[in-house]
């Protein structure tokens, strides 16, 4: 397998690549995601929104690297654990936060909630509630492409959890035979809920390694690190553009808060201690910010006009989902039926709805 | 106009998408190569190409939701289950996310997809084989589901599906596969939605779909020459969306009616139907409405018995005697 | 008797069962270390320890195959799914093995397993999460399903369903599981197929399972206090088997029916009760047969219009007038 | 992995222990497997029975070795292709042939047919019909059997074409990670129905390889030759019973016949020149049967003897479906809920059946 050494992913040509307005921008990014969770978090503890919370704070580093690569063509989806890839792909802060609060503005109209974040204009194809059930989504989506003659590829995260789901592996069969430019990211917290990878997994060296048995390229990855996902990740994506060939990659990374907001228990299953060495000496963020500070790229002040635009545009989020309108009922039954909605002959013949 | 088969009508169906349309691609198993576990894509493969016309893995799940993937990107994948039956292994791809990435995405993602093969019991494969899941998928809002009696509609029908934007699954049925039916030259579409009268007549009013359409057809022959009764059979065609008026219009004509289908009575398609009516026709009828499905138990092997499983002209006649004397 | 939570009395259930069958065990996701996802099995594994109540993988059609395959060798796995949306990727194993294993053995095979965990909307979590799956798995013979709407019931019928020798579906609600009730000490069993009365009455009836069994009885309090209208309220509590006896006892009581349920419409429980009340209760009825279930839509996750989405007392009360005026 | 020579195969201590009778035991088997299909086959074209008919004709070696390594804690379950562990688990020609013909006596009272066969008694679970649907109950039995504290082992059998149904993966994570005696045993007969091996799995070595992603110990063998099939299966079955640790086996074989009687193609998707070479040069039964000529246990009389006996069996087989009775129309729904059949007070409270 194709490996680069710690010390060559800064000089990765795809690093090299990058402007200080770039590397700048790509802490914004993990700054814009980490802000508008906790903004979402406090909403959530207010009591202004409902079912459940999965926050990727810890793990920015993944989709904010990951997304920094896409082209016209490259395509990304996810799990429930998705507004770092939403805002990562560059949704705006208001139409996601007015999804949370189930408003009229919201991303999905307040029909998807905090699971299901679309996009599909930005190649975001959302945000899934079924552990595992977006791996065959994302197969399509890089047979979509190849099937139109397209150079492109499909990001399909999953959590470590998720590989023992069975159409992972279907899937992965499916993308070796045919060749399709599908990368699947596992993003491995070592925690699927309340079960550590050890309870939950066997394996050789690592998930990924499972791809061996199918023919697939694998690689693992340290996620704290932006420049090494960019590169590794790149390998990848390189792979799916120049031989239309699928990639397994595992990346270890960290969520700080509990499964979901609602997981009273994350302090039982890991020791306090274990997230807190976590948070000190490997959070995303604060490894980047020493690196640009490093690379005299960033200093201080700019750092915090970065963050304090973050989380003004946070807290606005948060006006402007409050002030937001609530759905219709009539909305209600929108959106079910394309032909419906849109008054086509098919929508209108026959009868689509039971209610009466 | 030329009489062909239930299963080249089909094909036709297919063939002109597949020409008309660059999006239109058929996926499943043995449907290339193979020319289709029942022939139904026989030839496309050799016509149209590895590009149109593809096998895949035993699958279901990774390549029903591959084809959904592709068809939010704007392929219009055509997907072959070899046998509804194996629809079970894919549930999950073809509820969640075919019949709701549309609302979930506040509409901002179609998914135009057709899912299709036969769905039926009566061939003697035994209950894993045997499922009639039309009641189940038409559940499910966001989902349509078709269930072609003829060639003539198997084909319009499924023009139509391939057509539409939302997710269509198209239930066919083993057995009818070779029956013969008159279809024309020209092209033409059978919208979703619209039930079709295939017999008039005056005194009850049979409903079916599918198969159970030939069934209700016999019993209606069986029931004027014997019994001097005049029976009307409701076709429904297509289950969701459904031509409620028609029904309506149908039960208000002759105030009696019997439901007849193939699946197992308990919240079949037709307790659904014997709903609209009893609430919408109370004042209409004459008499109970009522329903004649499987007998209610997995499709037994057996074939003498597995005919015996299903409904039979006969069990109509009979079920027709009791609300019209 | 103790007042204690739906979510006790289930868990007292299953310790109870624990202890009395050695064959007994109870496996899902986060069962045991984290005491369940909704704490439906806190303590137990503290108390039972590894052998009798497992953490498995995110991996339901294995393990819900796994517990089929065991409870063909004489086990009596209780398995957890931590929502019954799940089932969509262990749908094969549940219907084709765990409902057609006894029958394709010519009954050499029996598969006493429960299968339990919440089926409901109305917690904002989205479509995926809010399948209500009863009436497709009450269309298969083979299969028992049970919905219970108070502690009382839901603890009775679980030890029925632990101990009955078919595969027993128990559908559950996250939203009953803190709503309390009185619950004696003592050891009692709740047969499957016994509906049961909740509130008598004289003008309507008004059929309801599972979460809608609150539902309805809050419109009969506001239909007697505000309308003078006297209903009463029928539990189905178990789907399959059915108690059509009382079903039928109560509308040629009251001669009026509504139907309510959190399905969606279409081939809903409800959509097979009232074929069953239309063929049997025709010349009982002075009134159409009306229902009332969800809003025909995917669930929505929006908490406000959710709460419209599914039945509240109010439509209750509204389609009652509908017919009692 | 642990493997053995080809030479070592007949000295393996499970072979060495063969008496001459067990010898004669094993080629009385396959021959009955063979006899029974024949038989069958023209009952089938002779239009006696209903649905589909696979035939196993070819592969005998591999259920015959491996049932007969069968102790009283060793279980059995496999796919649609199912006679031939039928027999060789000891069931016996006329309920089998009876099944076949949908008549009472047959060992699903006409229920199941060809594809679900079974007998509990002798720990043998089916013939069952979705494909890879069987693995989980596999893993299950496995389960059953360690939670009970008995020392055995589950032997499941499955397709080249079953690797790709994703539950087989969520079970062998299972098994790996409960310490589960369950063996997967591929029957690589090169072909899911008309498509070949290649055209349906990536994978680096062989198929049995994708165990190693999930830390199992997995071995391939060659299914002509009954003393590898049993040699090899026996480590195993050991490893069940000693360890309690799952084994994947790809065993290499071939069906003579289409994918099922109605398989016209199987020509055209294969070459005759396949099927011949196969036929003259890999024939489990001729092979063994000039095993034991060589090691002088047979002679030419003996083995047209067991032959005629198994030919004679599966003719009075066919005497005997012929003659049973079609059951009756009462019993469609008999079999469907234990507590009716019993009639218990569970059984006659509700109502379970809805016609009319
Ligand atoms: C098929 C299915 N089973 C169970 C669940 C419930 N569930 C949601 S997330 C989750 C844990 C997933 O863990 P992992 O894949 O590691 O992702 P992470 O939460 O760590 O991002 C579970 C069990 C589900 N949504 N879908
Ligand atoms: C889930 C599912 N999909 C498709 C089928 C149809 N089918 C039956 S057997 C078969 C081929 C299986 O091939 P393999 O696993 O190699 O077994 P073999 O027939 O060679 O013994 C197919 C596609 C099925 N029964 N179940
Ligand atoms: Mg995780
Ligand atoms: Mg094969």
């Amino acid at each position: 397998m194709e490996t680069l050494k710690t010390c060559e992913f800064a000089s990765a040509p795809i690093n090299e690549a990058l402007t200080p307005a770039d590397k700048i921008r790509l802490l914004k990014e993990m700054l814009r995601i980490r802000r508008f969770e906790q903004a979402a978090l406090r909403a959530y503890q207010g009591g202004k929104m409902g079912g459940f919370l999965h926050l990727y704070i810890g793990q920015e580093s993944v989709a904010a690297g990951a997304c920094s690569l896409m082209g016209p063509n490259d395509h990304v989806i996810t799990a429930y654990r998705d507004h770092g890839h939403a805002l990562a792909v560059g949704m705006n802060m208001n139409e996601c936060m007015a999804e949370l609060f189930g408003k009229a503005t919201g991303c999905s109209k307040g029909k998807g909630g905090s699971m299901h974040f679309f996009a599909p204009d930005k190649n975001y194809w959302g945000g899934h509630g079924i552990v595992g059930g977006q791996t065959p989504l994302g197969l399509g989506l890089a047979y979509g492409l190849k099937y139109k003659g397209l150079t492109g590829s499909a990001m399909c995260f999953m959590g470590d959890g998720a590989v023992n789901q069975g159409c992972f592996y279907e899937s992965m069969n499916m993308a070796s035979l045919w060749n399709l430019p599908v990368i699947y990211i596992i993003e491995n917290n070592g925690y699927s809920m309340g079960t550590s990878l050890a309870r939950s997994s066997v394996f050789k060296s690592c998930l990924a390694e499972r791809a061996e048995g199918f023919g697939i390229e694998w690689d693992t990855l340290n996620g704290e690190d932006v420049y090494e996902v960019r590169a590794k990740i790149q390998v990848a994506v390189d792979r799916a553009h120049q031989e239309s060939r699928p990639t397994v990659l595992e990346i270890a990374t960290y969520r700080y808060y509990g499964h979901s907001v609602a997981d009273a228990k994350h302090k039982v299953y890991r020791s306090e201690e274990e997230i807190e060495t976590y948070k000190a000496q490997h959070d995303p963020i604060n490894l980047w910010k020493a690196r640009l500070l490093e690379e005299r790229v960033l200093n201080e002040e700019q750092y915090e006009a970065i963050d304090d635009a973050a989380k003004k545009e946070a807290s606005d989020s948060v006006i402007f989902a409050e002030e937001s309108p609530i759905p219709s009922v009539e909305s209600i039954t929108e959106d079910v039926y394309f032909e419906v909605d849109r008054q086509t002959a098919a929508g209108r013949t026959g009868r689509h709805f039971f209610n009466d | 106009m030329a009489e062909i088969t239930y299963r080249e009508a089909l094909r036709h169906a297919m063939a002109e998408e597949i020409e008309r349309d660059e999006n239109v691609v058929l996926l499943g198993e043995e449907v290339a190569e193979y020319d289709g576990a029942y022939k139904v894509t026989e030839g496309l493969w050799k016509r149209f190409g590895d590009k149109r016309v593809a096998d895949t893995p035993i699958s279901e799940a990774a390549f029903i939701g591959m084809g959904v993937g592709a068809s939010m990107l704007g392929l219009r994948p055509v997907m072959e289950l070899m046998f509804w039956s194996f629809s079970s292994v894919a549930w999950d791809q073809i509820v969640n996310n075919a019949g709701f990435v549309r609302y979930m995405s506040g509409g901002l993602i179609n998914c135009p997809i057709v899912i299709r093969g036969p769905a039926n019991g009566g061939t003697n494969v035994g209950a894993t084989h045997s499922h009639t899941p039309e009641n189940w998928l038409a559940n499910v809002p966001g989902i349509k589901v078709v269930c072609p009696a003829t060639p003539y509609d198997a084909k319009g029908l499924l023009k139509a599906a391939i057509r539409d934007n939302d997710p269509v699954m198209f239930m066919e049925n083993t057995l009818l596969y070779g029956e013969k039916g008159e279809v024309p030259e020209e092209e033409y579409i059978i919208p979703l939605g619209v039930a079709d009268v295939k017999r008039e007549g005056t005194d009850v009013s049979i409903i079916a779909h599918g198969r159970a359409v030939l069934t209700a057809l016999k019993a209606a022959e069986l029931l004027q020459a014997e019994h001097d009764i005049s029976a009307e059979v409701l076709d429904l065609r297509s289950i969701r969306p459904l031509d409620e008026e028609a029904i309506l219009r149908t039960v208000r004509k002759t105030h009696r009616v019997v439901l007849v289908e193939e699946n197992k009575p308990f919240c079949g398609v037709d307790a659904q139907i014997a709903s609209i009516i009893a609430e919408k026709c109370f004042d209409d009828l004459d008499a109970p409405i009522l329903r004649l499905s499987a007998i209610d138990a997995p499709a037994i092997y057996s074939p003498e018995l597995e005919r015996r499983q299903l409904p039979r002209p006969t069990d109509v006649v009979e079920k027709v005697l009791s609300i019209c004397r």
